[in-house]
């Protein structure tokens, strides 16, 4: 396109096969260009949909370490390529503009969120189970057999974990004698 | 008290068609527009039979008509800072791409015109062919805005394709007629007075005639709001054409000419309005029809 | 060239594939349509079409309530009393990318175009909304983006489906069919298609689903000049917001210009006269 | 039925469109007409809460009509079992079994066992002093080592099926539709086209979701389909079965390796105080015969698989670090602990029981007594922020000032920005890459609690506490590695897979052994990482495989993708009939062929019978198909395993508007009901005279944190509205488009109204019965809020599995004004 005058769709109407102008001579130069942002990806990860148990195949694109696109595996034998609208929504979920990056801490009565670290979060947590777990413990019962649990300390987990994440907190609160572990899996 | 209002108005009594968003600017344009280029006859006619005077009030009027034709339409756009790219495409299929280029020859010849009125010699010759041109493009810039509405899926629009290009030439005649006879001496303005009557009596006819081909539809005219700039057209086109015979006096001429104008902008008002009602009124579904 | 993804969900149907130069489209089968709504989230995450107004809209689980700007696939809902018993009627709506589209005529800049595809698209970096398009189309499909911020370049102009441009450029179907759950949105080449519609049309037939229709699967009860969308309905199109017998205005364009052309000499006519008589 | 596929499941849905598009008919038994209905062959309106009506007279057609597969029922299930002649039926009892102690308000399931034989060892009974007894774990039904005395003629009045038939005697077609409100005609239509759907020929299935669960008769209600399906022959088979359609991602997960209070990983049940030592543990537990005989070797390598080195057969494995059980510490047992102060710290990780669980006031007072609470989510859902803006905040009846509890609130990785792996509904276990890292301060679960887990461990470094051994020698290193030291999930899957001595990881569950030589996480999921390699994340492209597709990721156990297979041919191996071959015998090659992994012992014969004393799988004859069953076989009676009743009886709901016209037992008499001030229930019928449910909407996701915070959700379903039928509008003065106050003991909620043919009057019992469909997806918080559904809901549960009646409680209903929240 060095002849300018070739730019303006009105001369490609002239000069080409579109004479009417509603054709291949309207087209802007992005137009043209236009190519599917996934073509562009820097990677494509298989997923699995987060939502319902169906367990649909996703397909993620990153460019740019964003997440430009989600959308169905045709790969997947269970769905063919194929999303609900909460699974074609993932990519909203995900970028959802009330999503928090930050960790929020509440005070006891306070009435406003502050600001704190993750890695003081996480040792103030500790510090927390430590001594709920302390205060909750139950070596024997009343017959003095061996209870060995704490009911100090409570757990109800989504469904939306994965498998490893499961495991970990089963470990981690069975080793501490927290019993009272559960998930939506009861509701 | 259920959900099944699909029942009786289609779907939840919704419209298949979607409004024109067309704002007032654009009713404002059709009248100057139409008001520019049939002074822009008138001039040429009025030149061509030795009415300068007159002529030279046509052509004032032409010119000043036009110049605000363009912001009113930038106006309106979305993106009026994108207004060019109406200029990108040379389309007859689309009554707004012709009308554009219409406007933009008139444009260029009505100033070669006024150019040629001012600066005399030489000029004086080539703005007597400019005006020619003018007068020439003045015609479809007076009435493409009637095929740009009828070119259109809004049933009172569409269904008055053959009358509405009658109601709007007429009416721009009645309105350049008006001009003329508000600006000229009366005893130079006799075409004038005849124009704008002539012109009056078309819009009026065509009017009456476009709401008998509407039938049902024409009730777009009668309620909502198109009904009040209807009335006012037809009462203000009628008492000025009428008023408008009895002319010969420049004062008689002058509220006439005014009471034209104001009915040729109001009628613009009317078809323009009538439009989203009419659009509205879809939501059966049958009404949309060929 | 584009292809289809899945087979299609009917029996001994075989999926076909288009190939270059072939015009493409949607078929959609609303008689197969959960209304779970896959097709507008869908388009809006592909096409990055806003939401614009989170509002209840009191009609039955429809609260997209029509085509728009923001909203390229909409599924309409009505529920009907029918032989004693009830039946809930979803439909995925969408542009009908028509042969003959006078959204495509009218539009005074060329941001309307057809495509290699044969199909209609806006180009949101030349439309200069004028708005033209928006009661020109039959379908009341088309609407200005107005009011959303965060996308300021592609505010005040046209928008509407584009059945994904891009993604058929790319040599995928759009993102809407590829969505469908049961493939109530079918994309495919449009001849196959419509064989296939007829089909599936029959054995509705067959099993006495008398109210089973085509619409706009050929031309005969329509001046579209066919279309890029076209459906199989379970009642009358009113019901869906279709008009029963859609027109494209620019087909009388001609007569419409005469008759501009006759007033504009009646006119001149009036005017030379009255300069003539004027001369006295 | 208890299921609204389309909505909730629809791209499963799709499979079952083209079964339909085949030719299948689709039946949808439910109380609303939903986008299932209306695509369904035909939908049968239902009372909520009616169901073991409904499908009790099912059983009693099939029975009546001769239309049981004979060859399928007598080898595979237990209907020619003699049940003990001390057993009474509810038929006896008017609503009650033999063995019921009102003191204990249970059962002694003693009076329920087959004669010839001693209590079943699976018994939970007397599981030490809980006021009521505990199911066990996930173990299927066991027996004691004799067989049961049996007729094959099926003729004796106490065998199986004489007792089965009798049972269901009264569940007639117009018993159905005076409890139902299902016309009998329409009754009979379903039951005829499900028995001319069955057979050798032809399968149905049954498909459910919480509509069945949900209720205080929740476990019955399913055991009631599973003896339609055993009796109909449509176990096991292709196209068969009775599928639970989950709701989460990885809900199944979530049991197999599970938080649950009840259960250990792979349904391995948590021990009692009654279970002191290893040894009395597996006394207690490991069956003789199927799949759980060989418990000792599962639960003493997940002792290694948690203990490693430091579980020695000196030290018991490290069974003694285990914490026990007495009695029910289930999520809403938990939720009055902490009303009660005794719960100082609460994780909710992912979960939001102030909108979700059942009685969200009491849900949010229980929060407000804890000393701290930590949220871990992508958004401020309301479990997190109900002390600034939850009802009673908004309401004025408390303040932020007032509440005690310190709450972290830690954001989480999305599915993009973590790897691991989802268990679908149907048991296939598939693998999610990462996509990006999770940004900010989100960070993955794994990350969290493996983290956690290290800083509790550095602080009690220097612990000198016994019971602080167990943390301490617990083994935790999963190659934490990167920039944000983010655990390794592949190692952790590693663990769950397990490895032996040498650590080569194992090829599945067969090679554990008890003697300590073997680690593994979790059994059933024992080969997901053979041969070193991810099975999970396989995924080869299903056009590219057999339509079972073994190879896209990997289905536990050992990638079976239907259980108890061996029922798809009969017992002499051959498949019941060409059209329905899936797995069968073949003779040549000696071995079990098919196009699934056959779920029974490779090379069993089909003619194989256990000789005496033989014990595991080889207790198990060639001709028993479900394995895990102490007999091989399906269970049309259950004398244990199930805690309230060894034949499902028609229960109402805890609160319902109508009598029990079958029994005077009104309702299940083991529902666990919890009286507290929070806690009322709707006691006068004339006062709440209609039947309410609750439910999801295709747009909206459970407790609405992943939907009510995506815009392109909330904006297809912005408000939270009430479904109700013409005539309750008219009876009620409620207005289409306008708001209502629906109106129980635990208080009001607002919605708008949506009035809609779809959710017809009933007549039942002699009168006109109205429901109210409630979607329980809104909260407080979100781009659309308004009242949570749950808050309407009282705590009742099904004693088996701890679960919350709200498919079916009482309200009334009143026009009012536009509430504040939307």
């Amino acid at each position: 396109m060095r002849n300018p005058l070739a730019r303006w769709p009105a001369a490609r109407q002239l000069t080409g096969r579109d004479r009417t102008g509603r054709g291949e001579a309207a087209r802007s130069q992005r137009t043209i260009e236009l190519q599917p942002r996934t073509h562009q990806a820097d990677r494509v990860v298989q997923s699995i949909c987060p939502f319902c148990a169906v367990g649909c195949g996703q397909r993620v694109y990153v460019q740019n370490e964003v997440v430009t696109q989600i959308e169905g595996d045709p790969d997947s034998p269970i769905s063919r390529g194929r999303l609900c609208p909460k699974g074609a929504a993932s990519r909203n979920l995900v970028q959802s503009p009330l999503r928090e990056y930050r960790v929020r801490y509440r005070r006891p009565y306070g009435t406003e969120w502050e600001d704190l670290s993750l890695e003081r979060a996480v040792d103030m947590i500790a510090d927390r189970v430590i001594t709920a777990r302390a205060e909750g413990w139950q070596d024997h019962d009343a017959d003095g057999r061996s209870l060995n649990r704490t009911l100090g300390v409570a757990s109800l987990g989504g469904a939306t974990l994965d498998n490893e994440e499961n495991y970990l907190i089963k470990k981690l609160f069975t080793a501490l004698g927290i019993v009272q572990v559960e998930n939506q899996a009861r509701i | 008290m259920t959900a099944q209002t699909t029942a009786e108005g289609g779907y939840y009594g919704r419209p298949v068609l979607k409004e024109p968003v067309w704002k007032p600017e654009v009713a404002v344009y059709f009248w100057l527009g139409g008001l520019a280029g049939i002074s822009a006859v008138l001039g040429f006619a009025a030149r061509l039979s030795g009415n300068d005077r007159l002529a030279r009030s046509a052509w004032f009027t032409a010119f000043a008509a036009l110049l605000p034709c363009p912001p009113l339409l930038i106006v309106d756009l979305g993106r009026p800072e994108r207004f060019y790219n109406m200029l990108r495409v040379l389309k007859p299929t689309s009554p707004m791409s012709m009308g554009t280029w219409v406007l933009t020859a008139f444009g260029g010849v009505t100033a070669a015109a006024a150019a040629g009125e001012l600066l005399g010699g030489i000029f004086a010759t080539l703005g007597r062919v400019a005006e020619g041109a003018a007068a020439l493009l003045g015609l479809p810039l007076a009435t493409y805005t009637a095929v740009l509405l009828a070119d259109t899926s809004v049933p009172v629009w569409h269904h008055a394709r053959h009358h509405l290009p009658f109601v709007f030439a007429g009416s721009a005649t009645a309105s350049a007629g008006a001009a003329g006879a508000i600006l000229t001496p009366s005893q130079h303005s006799r075409p004038a007075r005849l124009a704008a009557i002539f012109g009056a009596l078309l819009e009026l006819g065509a009017a009456f005639a476009m709401e008998r081909r509407l039938g049902p539809d024409a009730r777009h005219y009668h309620e909502g709001a198109a009904a009040r700039p209807a009335q006012a057209a037809r009462a203000l086109t009628g008492a000025g054409a009428a008023l408008m015979t009895l002319g010969g006096r420049r004062p008689v001429a002058m509220a006439a000419g005014v009471l034209l104008l104001a009915g040729s902008l109001a009628e613009r008002f009317a078809v323009l309005r009538a439009g989203p009602s009419s659009a509205r009124a879809t939501a059966d579904g049958g009404t949309v029809r060929g | 060239m584009a292809v289809s993804s899945g087979p299609p969900p009917y029996p001994g149907e075989v999926l076909v594939q288009p190939v270059a130069g072939d015009e493409v489209g949607f078929f959609t089968d609303s008689s197969i349509c959960i209304g779970c709504k896959a097709c507008e989230v869908a388009c809006k995450q592909w096409n990055n079409v806003p939401v614009d107004d989170i509002r209840y809209l009191n009609s039955s689980y429809d609260n997209t309530g029509e085509l728009s700007a923001n909203s390229w696939r909409h599924v309409s809902f009505f529920e009907q009393k029918r032989d004693g018993g009830v039946a809930w009627l979803m439909n995925s709506d969408v542009c009908k990318h028509c042969k003959h589209a006078a959204c495509l005529d009218v539009c005074p800049t060329g941001a309307i175009f057809r495509t290699e595809f044969d199909t209609v698209v806006v180009q949101a970096d030349v439309c200069n909304g004028c708005g033209y398009c928006i009661p020109a189309c039959p379908f009341g499909v088309l609407t200005r983006r107005e009011g959303v911020v965060d996308q300021p370049a592609e505010t005040h102009v046209a928008q509407k489906c584009t059945m994904c441009y891009d993604r058929l450029k790319g040599g995928d179907e759009p993102a809407c069919a590829q969505a469908c759950p049961t493939k109530s949105i079918q994309f495919g080449p449009l001849p196959a298609l419509r064989e296939r519609a007829q089909r599936r049309l029959d054995v509705l037939h067959q099993e006495g689903v008398d109210s089973a229709r085509l619409y706009l699967a050929d031309q005969s009860d329509n001046e579209i000049g066919g279309a890029g969308a076209f459906f199989l309905l379970l009642d009358e199109p009113a019901k869906y917001r279709y008009p029963e017998r859609p027109i494209t205005p620019t087909k009388r364009l001609g007569g419409m210009w005469l008759a501009a052309a006759a007033a504009a000499a009646v006119a001149l006519a009036g005017v030379g006269a009255a300069a003539a008589s004027g001369r006295r | 039925m208890g299921s609204n596929m389309a909505e909730n499941h629809p791209v499963g849905f799709q499979w079952v469109m083209e079964a339909k598009l085949k030719g299948a008919p689709v039946i949808h038994v439910d109380p609303r007409f939903t986008r299932t209905s209306a695509n369904a062959s035909f939908h049968v309106p239902i009372r909520a809460g009616s169901d073991i009506a409904f499908l009790g007279g099912i059983v009693h057609h099939i029975l009546e009509t001769d239309s049981w597969f004979k060859d399928y029922v007598l080898p595979y299930t237990n209907a020619a079992n003699i049940v003990g002649e001390k057993f009474r039926d509810t038929e006896d009892l008017d609503g009650l079994f033999s063995g019921w102690d009102p003191a204990k308000e249970g059962y002694d399931t003693a009076s329920w066992q087959f004669a010839g034989m001693a209590k079943a060892n699976s018994a939970p009974e007397g599981q030490g002093s809980a006021a009521k007894a505990e199911p066990s774990g996930g173990l299927g039904g066991g027996l004691a080592d004799a067989e049961p005395e049996r007729d094959e003629t099926l003729q004796h009045p106490r065998c199986v099926f004489q007792l089965l038939k009798r049972h269901f005697s009264r569940y007639t077609p117009e018993m159905v539709e005076e409890l139902t409100g299902v016309p009998r005609e329409r009754f009979v239509q379903v039951a005829e086209l499900l028995c001319a759907n069955s057979g050798r020929e032809r399968t149905s299935a049954i498909v459910y979701s919480v509509g069945w669960t949900q209720h205080t008769v929740g476990v019955q209600l399913i055991r009631t389909a599973a003896i339609i399906q055993l009796l109909l022959g449509n176990i096991g088979r292709p196209g068969g079965g009775i599928m639970a359609l989950r709701g989460h991602a990885s809900i199944q997960g979530s049991t197999d390796i599970p938080t649950l209070y009840d259960l250990l990983p792979g349904y391995i049940p948590m021990p009692h105080a009654e279970d002191q030592d290893l040894q009395t543990y597996l006394d207690g537990h490991v069956k003789s015969g199927g799949g759980w005989a060989r418990l000792d070797s599962y639960l003493i390598s997940l002792l290694k698989a948690y203990w490693g080195e430091a579980a020695t057969p000196e030290n018991d494995m490290n069974y003694g670090r285990l914490p026990r059980i007495d009695k029910d510490h289930s999520t809403y047992r938990t939720a009055i602990a902490m009303l009660e102060g005794n719960v100082k710290g609460y994780f909710l990780p992912g979960e939001n029981p102030a909108v979700g669980s059942a009685n969200g006031k009491l849900q949010r007072a229980a929060m407000a007594q804890l000393d701290w609470l930590v949220v871990r989510d992508l958004f401020l859902i309301e479990s997190a922020t109900f002390w600034q803006d939850g009802p009673e905040v908004a309401g004025g009846q408390t303040r932020p000032e007032d509440c005690k509890t310190e709450v972290f609130f830690l954001p989480a990785a999305a599915h993009t920005e973590k790897s691991g792996s989802f268990t679908n509904t149907q048991r296939l276990v598939q693998w999610h890459h990462q996509a990006i890292e999770p940004p900010g301060d989100c960070r993955s679960e794994l990350w969290f609690y493996y983290h956690l887990g290290r800083v509790i461990r550095e602080k009690l470094a220097a612990a000198k506490d016994p019971r602080d051994r167990g943390i301490l020698e617990l083994t935790w290193d999963y190659g934490a590695s990167g920039p944000k030291a983010e655990p390794s999930a592949e190692a952790v899957l590693r663990e769950i897979n397990g490895w032996d001595q040498r650590g080569r990881p194992l090829s599945g569950f067969a090679e554990l052994k008890a003697d300590g030589s073997t680690a593994c996480g979790c059994w059933i999921y024992s080969g997901i990482y053979a041969d070193g390699v991810n099975q999970a994340a396989r995924k080869k492209p299903g056009s590219e495989q057999s339509w079972v597709a073994p190879e896209w990721a990997w289905a536990w156990p050992a990638n079976r993708r239907q259980l108890y297979n061996r029922a798809s041919a009969d017992p002499a191996g051959n498949p019941w009939s060409e059209r329905k071959r899936y797995v069968w015998w073949d003779a040549e090659r000696a071995e079990w062929q098919g196009d699934d992994v056959p779920d029974f012992n490779r090379t069993k014969e089909p003619q194989y019978q256990p000789g005496e004393g033989a014990s595991g799988d080889a207790a198990l004859s060639g001709d028993a198909p479900f394995i895990m069953q102490g007999d091989g076989r399906g269970w049309l009676y259950a004398p244990s395993a199930v805690l309230d009743a060894p034949l499902p009886p028609h229960y109402e709901p805890h609160e319902s508007p109508v009598r029990n016209r079958l029994y005077e037992q009104e309702a299940n008499p083991m529902r666990e009901i919890y009286n507290h001030p929070l806690n009322p229930y709707n006691e006068d019928p004339e006062k709440y005279p209609f039947v309410m449910t609750t439910y999801r909407l295709t747009e909206h996701h459970t407790a609405g944190a992943m939907s009510r915070n995506v815009p392109v959700l909330s904006e297809l379903q912005p408000e939270f509205f009430c479904e109700i039928s013409p005539e309750l509008a008219e009876l009620r003065g409620l207005e289409q488009g306008g708001y209502a106050a629906i109106i129980t003991a635990r208080g009001r909620i607002h919605a708008r109204v949506m009035v809609t043919d779809r959710i017809a009057p009933l007549q039942v019992a002699g009168k006109t019965l109205h429901q109210v469909g409630l979607p329980y997806h809104w909260g407080q918080r979100g781009l659309t809020r308004g009242d949570s559904a749950n808050d309407a809901f009282p705590i009742v549960l099904d004693p088996n599995v701890h679960i919350q009646e709200v498919k079916a409680a009482t309200c009334d209903i009143r026009a009012a004004e536009r509430p504040k929240w939307p």
